[in-house]
């Protein structure tokens, strides 16, 4: 069937990063906007709050959504919302976190999970490269919020990757709301506690890892270990091009909620959209997502058009831009 | 140094008792080594200088401050009053100086608070026709008992506080200048009141600065000087005696007014208004 | 002098309280309605302003999005205003008093927890666990007392402890699973999410309140006549049932529409109405104004001021975690961020928009509903607009000071009327 | 129905001169067309029942309140007094009957407050000095300047209150009540302090309930009843005359009360101690 | 009748302010040291119960884990406790007028994004961007002291509309980038991270206040000998002069053996000093007491309310911009999170612990000092131990009621003393 004037849904679980409002709506709407011209697209941000979300489902479907792009606040609580919409033929595509105990009608995402291990196993690599010995020390970890199911994901992931590394971990911590202030605080406090035994630091996102950078910095740690992050913010590549964080994490999410796009006018017309996985019995759609170092900084980020030069090599940047070979 | 007192009402054994009650509130000494009796059917006024340590007698009676030292018997045992409550389940009923009303509370409210007619639904229609009979005994002019008690004027508080004196069956009632903030009228509707609970054979400790008032309705006047005993009195000692005891000199602001009045209407008859 | 006669029961007026000069008293229905008109220039209005304020949001909102008044959006906004609501019931008792309870979000999320952990893990009855997530409420609210009572902690800060460890110890019950499911379809799960009255019940339950108005006002009127009262007319007393009535059925009708009325809601009015009659008709809820008027007051009035601290302590926690587990039922799910975020605040708003005062003496039940549907309502609305996130808090901020701008400017009138 | 006063010390036109002032508080009339006259150099006694609308009158005059309708004339200007500091700034001293002291705040720092020396760096020392000379000429008893006025007593409180008066240098001076917490000395010492500044030309208004004060300051008399005017009396009026233009009735309780305490006496003579 | 001597300027007693038999004055050094055994008895103690209950965290934290009492944790200490006390040094100022500023979490995020956008992304100096950060800090206090002083409407209210709105605005102002990076090595962020006095500077700081005390106190002492009032000892002044050199001393010795004492904390410490002087020796600060204690009697003695609340709300927006500009140097990041979490409950809780009364009239500039440095005390402490998130939360909770208790039970002592 034609579908021409559908209103589709696009909810986002928090403000914690900008990269919903940023990359993934526009991303999912400017697809729409090719997909179907007079489809409607609602999009909702709440606030890491799941019953917002809850509440914000209830009004897209009030608002007559067919469809619905779920990012869910709580992975486990939105498996009532799932059941809820089915019961009323809405389609409910999981996005970005996976929701168990439900079936959703397709999940589209990077693996959370496997950024966890790429970070870590980036920097493992990267260490093992310098010949940092094992029995030098260790690592920190510093994980998202202890009420986040994605923080969650990652954290597994990271342990995947250290676990058996070699490399011990010195100290773990769960930054409440994935404050930068308290992951600095706390790396604070480690430094002081391990000082030159810290080899590296894992940080899950890149705002704790500028807090843990300002803390090594702050502590006069000269050079400052590699630290990594996630998301691949501006405040991040810049970072890296100026040689203070080793790692980031390039999620183009535009390309994901494309394809979130794509499969939700496919279950609009009521076609099947072909499923590469199947994770938690939901036809899934899962993607890679590329650690970028200095090294693929170029390659990654600005031949891909992730990011553009002349907005990342201001002033300060510039002549680590050069070294990297961004700019001439 | 004081005028013992030779033939009062007292009878058999006083209702309270107090012996050698002191109180400290930090370096201050409020009260040093007091003593006190009030007999069934008798009203002590109290009386003193300003700070002399009345209200401070009169919060230690009712359980609101607790002693430094000294005992309190009250009709026969020791007791202690750890709480108001104590004092009001013995039977002292007081009507505090600062009145101590919950100005957010209409006048009903106030007066039968914490004896509110029955707990689970209470009874508004009987406690708003008690508060009226009970404000109209006292001449109050209150213009609705609806009223928060924020919205009256001091006398008209001040009734408030007497009326709710009233509700209790006390053994003992302590009035900390309850005439103070009253107009003529209620003033003398409470020294009636007060004389009507003596012969019901209540104790009364009343306080006043007005010796007029204190004279007119008191078996027996006792003074506070500075927080120690400064003499007792009868009400027929006279004017000069008690203000001479309470200030602690014969030479005082009072006496020194008074002959200047004289010396000036004498000269001067006419000048006056 | 010949007007004493005014103060020995006068012929024109023989009520005990009528009798004073100065006032002037409406007798008639005509003068009821000036005596009404009066009050509102004078700014004597209670919850009007607030009432006011809602219906300015949502005319904006539903011109901004009919969607918005659409009866099944108000029928999720009742959902959602019902959990938070009872937190801000909770919250109403100890703002009376004049403390406050910050940690009411942490101790909804232990009880949400508690009632996961033990009906779906270890396999406890459902009403058995939802007794035992309230029962942990009522037993904090009785800790804070006794830190409160024994200690003089102030609440602020007995509460902002607890606020930490409650937090603490609701991940440390949700542990390495993070959030629990409810059975989908559960009778609780059910209740939290789609059981709505028959339409006859609604209809039938909307009618109660003005039969009580009619009921109650009849017998006070002629208990008060017989006592020689001024009593209200039959006419005012029809007169408010009436409207009282006709309001509340078009609600239930216009709900009708839709899903119908939730019975979560059902029960959060019900919780309400009893604590206004708490609050106002017995001597407990007496001695709750009291002691937030002037605590000493009170103690020197014998009332025993700490059992009736401990009273708002429990009853606020209990609320908070009956709050909880309705909460966890309405999402279905008990999970580690249960409580978290602005459930506090809200809470606490809810009260206050209301008109209950943060400083004690001043308030009601009733301010925890208008105060919550205030706050979804805004909530609601912004969800129907396109809005970036940073406009829709500045939105939201805006939204919250006009709704209340229009009780605080009547406020003001009040205190320049003499009136507060 | 009143008796107007022939010989007032009134000369020229008055400091102050009320026309038809009215105050409602909702449904209350508390004032109703109230006219009044004080003129350099004199004392007017307002009196008046308890809710007679005496201290709603004041705080009009002091800016505390607004009047509803009516006109005010300070020295011979019209003025409208929206906010306390309007009145103090032309020169209108008020002492309230609800004392209006910050009781968080020490004694010196209440005497002084709003007039505080050396804004920028608070002289205490001169304040302390200038708070004990003024206490000092109030015969007060305070423990000390450095105590929390939360922590005297009612008449040291009002005490307090009065000396706040003293620092300004007024053209009119408002006294709500001003010894009613006070003991025998302190009143002298008012009542002096009353006619020390009707003598430097100050206008005063004393509100009282004790007629023997107010006879004994007062040039005039005005009374109050129900929120009216209800006659202007001079100091030698019969207290009879008096009371029952207070009350309204020549029949009240309080000639009723002197009718029984004289027949009481005569009857036993001998019972009254 | 032999003792009128007593209020006629006896002979033992000349002075003015000694002539009350019934108060026990201490005239020699050994009797001041036993008044104040004596007003430790009697609970009137002032900061003395919060440091106790300090000493008592840092004792428990060091036994746990040594390294929480070296020299370079507690510089990492101070550095953290600056920003968010400057912050609460402003809630200290809405606190003593009875008030509450809910959003200054908000205003210090605002703060910093201005700063981050205007210095880094629009080139404009840093001084100027600083100064128009703490600038929109004060019109945004402005902005809350017409609705409250206009409007009329609860400052609990608008500042939560606030919290709201200035969240709303911060997100926008950072727009796309999500957060600024402020250049490692520009002085501000050297300032907010590294830069620390040398320790001949510390030390002569450190000298300064025992200096001030033996100057003001032996010019206040000679003054009141010559109007006749009481006066402290020689032996009293210097003896408090020595005692506060010595701790000052101390503090900075130990501190200098790491990286030394910061900037910023001294910038702070400055801060506290100046409220504090503010507070208690100008017209100003008395008017703040006055109308937080009693603001019908503040108005009636001349005193501007309006004027001073608008001062109050202004001085609390402001220092919370100052501090938001502080957070930024010393995270080197404007970001979209700065502020938000737990820095508004953070920043008021360490003003109540340290002694300020919600209430108003109560308080003073070192409860921010003190609460603030117990608040971040307990944080340091565990991020020193490994613990879970769970554990971390409740042990936060129990450690923050355990340093309260020690305060509320010397109140609770205090009252019973009647000294309260
Ligand atoms: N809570 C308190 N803390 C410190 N001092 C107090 C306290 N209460 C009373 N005092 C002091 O104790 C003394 C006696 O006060 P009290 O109120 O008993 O006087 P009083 O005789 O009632 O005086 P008045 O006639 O003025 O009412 C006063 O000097 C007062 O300053
Ligand atoms: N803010 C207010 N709101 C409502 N009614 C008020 C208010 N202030 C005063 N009234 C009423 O106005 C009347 C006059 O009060 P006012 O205080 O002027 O009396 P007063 O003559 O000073 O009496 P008293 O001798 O008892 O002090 C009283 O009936 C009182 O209830
Ligand atoms: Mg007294
Ligand atoms: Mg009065």
């Amino acid at each position: 069937a034609e579908v021409t004037d559908a209103t589709v849904a696009f909810l986002m679980p928090d403000q914690g990063s900008t990269r919903y409002e940023e990359h993934d709506f526009p991303g999912f709407k400017a697809e729409m906007d090719k997909l179907c011209p007079g489809c409607k697209v609602i999009y909702l941000n709440a606030g890491a709050d799941a019953s917002r979300q809850q509440q914000q489902f209830n009004s897209v479907i009030s608002q007559g959504a067919k469809a619905i792009v779920l990012d869910p606040v709580d992975s486990a609580a939105a498996a009532s919302l799932v059941e809820l919409a089915q019961s009323q033929g809405i389609k409910v595509i999981a996005y970005d976190r996976p929701i168990p105990d439900a079936k959703a009608d397709f999940y589209v995402s990077f693996d959370n999970q496997a950024i966890g291990k790429s970070i870590a196993d980036s920097l493992v690599a990267h260490l093992k490269a310098k010949g940092v010995s094992p029995d030098k020390g260790g690592v920190l970890q510093i994980n998202g919020s202890p009420t986040d199911a994605a923080a969650g994901l990652i954290k597994k992931g990271i342990h995947e990757g250290l676990d058996n590394s070699g490399y011990k971990i010195l100290a773990e911590y769960d930054t409440p709301d994935w404050l930068p202030s308290k992951a600095q605080e706390w790396a604070s406090g480690q430094v002081t506690r391990f000082g030159d035994k810290i080899v590296g630091v894992v940080a899950a996102n890149d705002g704790t890892g500028g807090g843990a950078i300002a803390a090594l910095k702050a502590a006069g740690v000269d050079p400052v270990p590699p630290v990594t992050g996630n998301d691949a913010t501006t405040a991040a590549l810049q970072l890296i091009i100026a040689g203070d964080q080793y790692n980031t994490i390039n999620k183009p999410s535009e390309i994901v909620a494309a394809a979130a796009a794509n499969v939700a006018m496919q279950l609009l017309k009521g076609e099947t959209p072909e499923a590469k996985t199947t994770l938690y019995n939901t036809p899934s759609q899962l993607f890679v997502p590329v650690v970028v170092t200095a090294d693929n900084f170029k390659a990654e980020i600005i031949d891909k058009n992730i990011a553009k030069a002349d907005a990342l090599c201001v002033d300060r940047y510039a002549e680590g831009c050069k070294a990297l070979g961004i700019t001439q | 140094m004081t005028d013992t007192l030779q033939g009062a009402p007292a009878s058999g054994e006083p209702v309270l008792s107090l012996r050698g009650i002191s109180k400290h509130f930090g370096a201050v000494s409020a009260l040093t080594d007091i003593d006190l009796d009030v007999h069934a059917g008798e009203v002590v006024a109290l009386v003193g200088d300003n700070g002399a340590g009345k209200s401070t007698l009169v919060k230690i009676l009712s359980g609101v401050h607790q002693p430094s030292a000294g005992a309190i018997r009250f009709r026969g045992e020791a007791v202690t009053l750890n709480d108001p409550s104590a004092a009001l389940s013995l039977g002292i009923a007081t009507v505090f100086q600062d009145l101590a009303l919950c100005e957010n509370l209409d006048v009903v409210a106030n007066i039968f608070l914490g004896r509110e007619l029955d707990p689970l639904r209470m009874d508004e229609v009987t406690m708003e026709t008690r508060s009226w009979q009970l404000l109209n005994e006292l001449s109050a002019r209150i213009p609705s008992v609806r009223a928060a008690v924020a919205s009256l004027s001091g006398g008209q508080r001040q009734t408030v506080a007497i009326a709710r004196s009233l509700l209790l069956d006390p053994k003992l009632i302590l009035l900390d200048e309850p005439t103070a903030a009253l107009g003529v009228a209620q003033t003398a509707e409470v020294l009636d009141l007060i004389e009507r609970v003596r012969d019901r054979g209540l104790g009364v400790v009343m306080i006043s600065h007005n010796m007029e008032d204190v004279r007119a309705v008191a078996d027996r006047i006792v003074v506070l000087r500075l927080g120690r005993n400064n003499g007792e009195f009868s009400p027929d000692a006279s004017n000069e005696e008690l203000v001479s005891a309470i200030t602690g000199a014969s030479n005082n602001s009072v006496s020194r007014r008074a002959g200047r009045r004289q010396a000036q209407t004498a000269q001067q008859p006419e000048s006056g208004q | 002098m010949t007007d004493h006669s005014k103060f020995t029961a006068s012929p024109t007026s023989p009520l005990l309280d009528r009798r004073d000069e100065r006032v002037a008293h409406s007798a008639s229905l005509g003068d009821s309605i000036r005596a009404f008109l009066d009050r509102i220039r004078s700014g004597d209005l209670g919850m009007l302003p607030v009432i006011v304020g809602l219906i300015i949001i949502w005319t904006v909102f539903s011109i901004l999005n009919p969607v918005f008044l659409t009866p099944n959006n108000l029928v999720n906004l009742l959902f959602d205003s019902s959990t938070v609501g009872i937190i801000s019931l909770g919250i109403v008792c100890m703002l009376m008093v004049g403390e406050i309870d910050l940690s009411v979000g942490s101790v909804s999320g232990v009880a949400s927890a508690i009632l996961g952990v033990l009906w779906v893990n270890q396999g406890v009855p459902a009403g058995l666990a939802m007794l035992a997530a309230v029962a942990a409420g009522a037993l904090i609210g009785f800790l804070y007392a006794q830190l409160f009572n024994r200690f003089g902690m102030p609440s602020f800060v007995a509460t902002l402890a607890g606020l930490l460890t409650f937090l603490g110890l609701q991940l440390y019950l949700l542990g390495t699973t993070g959030s629990i499911n409810l059975p989908y379809g559960s009778p609780l799960v059910r209740f939290g999410q789609l059981l709505v009255m028959p339409a006859i019940v609604s209809v039938v339950l909307a009618a109660l309140p003005g039969l009580v108005i009619l009921y109650t006002g009849y017998r006070t009127a002629a208990r008060r006549r017989a006592a020689g009262l001024s009593s209200q007319t039959s006419g005012g007393i029809i007169a408010r049932a009436v409207a009282v009535t006709v309001v509340a059925e078009l609600i239930v009708a216009y709900l009708n529409q839709g899903r119908g009325v939730p019975w979560m809601f059902g029960l959060f009015v019900g919780l309400v109405l009893a604590m206004q009659y708490a609050l106002t008709r017995t001597r407990w809820g007496r001695s709750m104004f009291a002691v937030g008027g002037n605590r000493e007051a009170a103690r020197r009035a014998g009332i025993n001021v700490r059992m009736i601290y401990t009273s708002a302590f429990v009853c606020c926690s209990t609320l908070a975690a009956f709050g909880g587990v309705m909460a966890a039922a309405r999402l279905a799910s008990s999970s580690q961020q249960a409580g978290t975020g602005d459930v506090n605040l809200n809470a606490i708003a809810a009260a206050v928009i209301g008109g209950t005062s943060l400083f004690g003496g001043r308030g009601s039940a009733y301010s925890a509903l208008l105060g919550i549907i205030v706050i979804q309502s805004i909530s609601s609305g912004l969800t129907l607009l396109d809005l970036s996130s940073s406009l829709r808090y500045m939105i939201t901020g805006g939204v919250l000071a006009i709704a209340v701008i229009v009780d605080s400017l009547a406020r003001r009138s009040r205190v320049s009327h003499g009136r507060a």
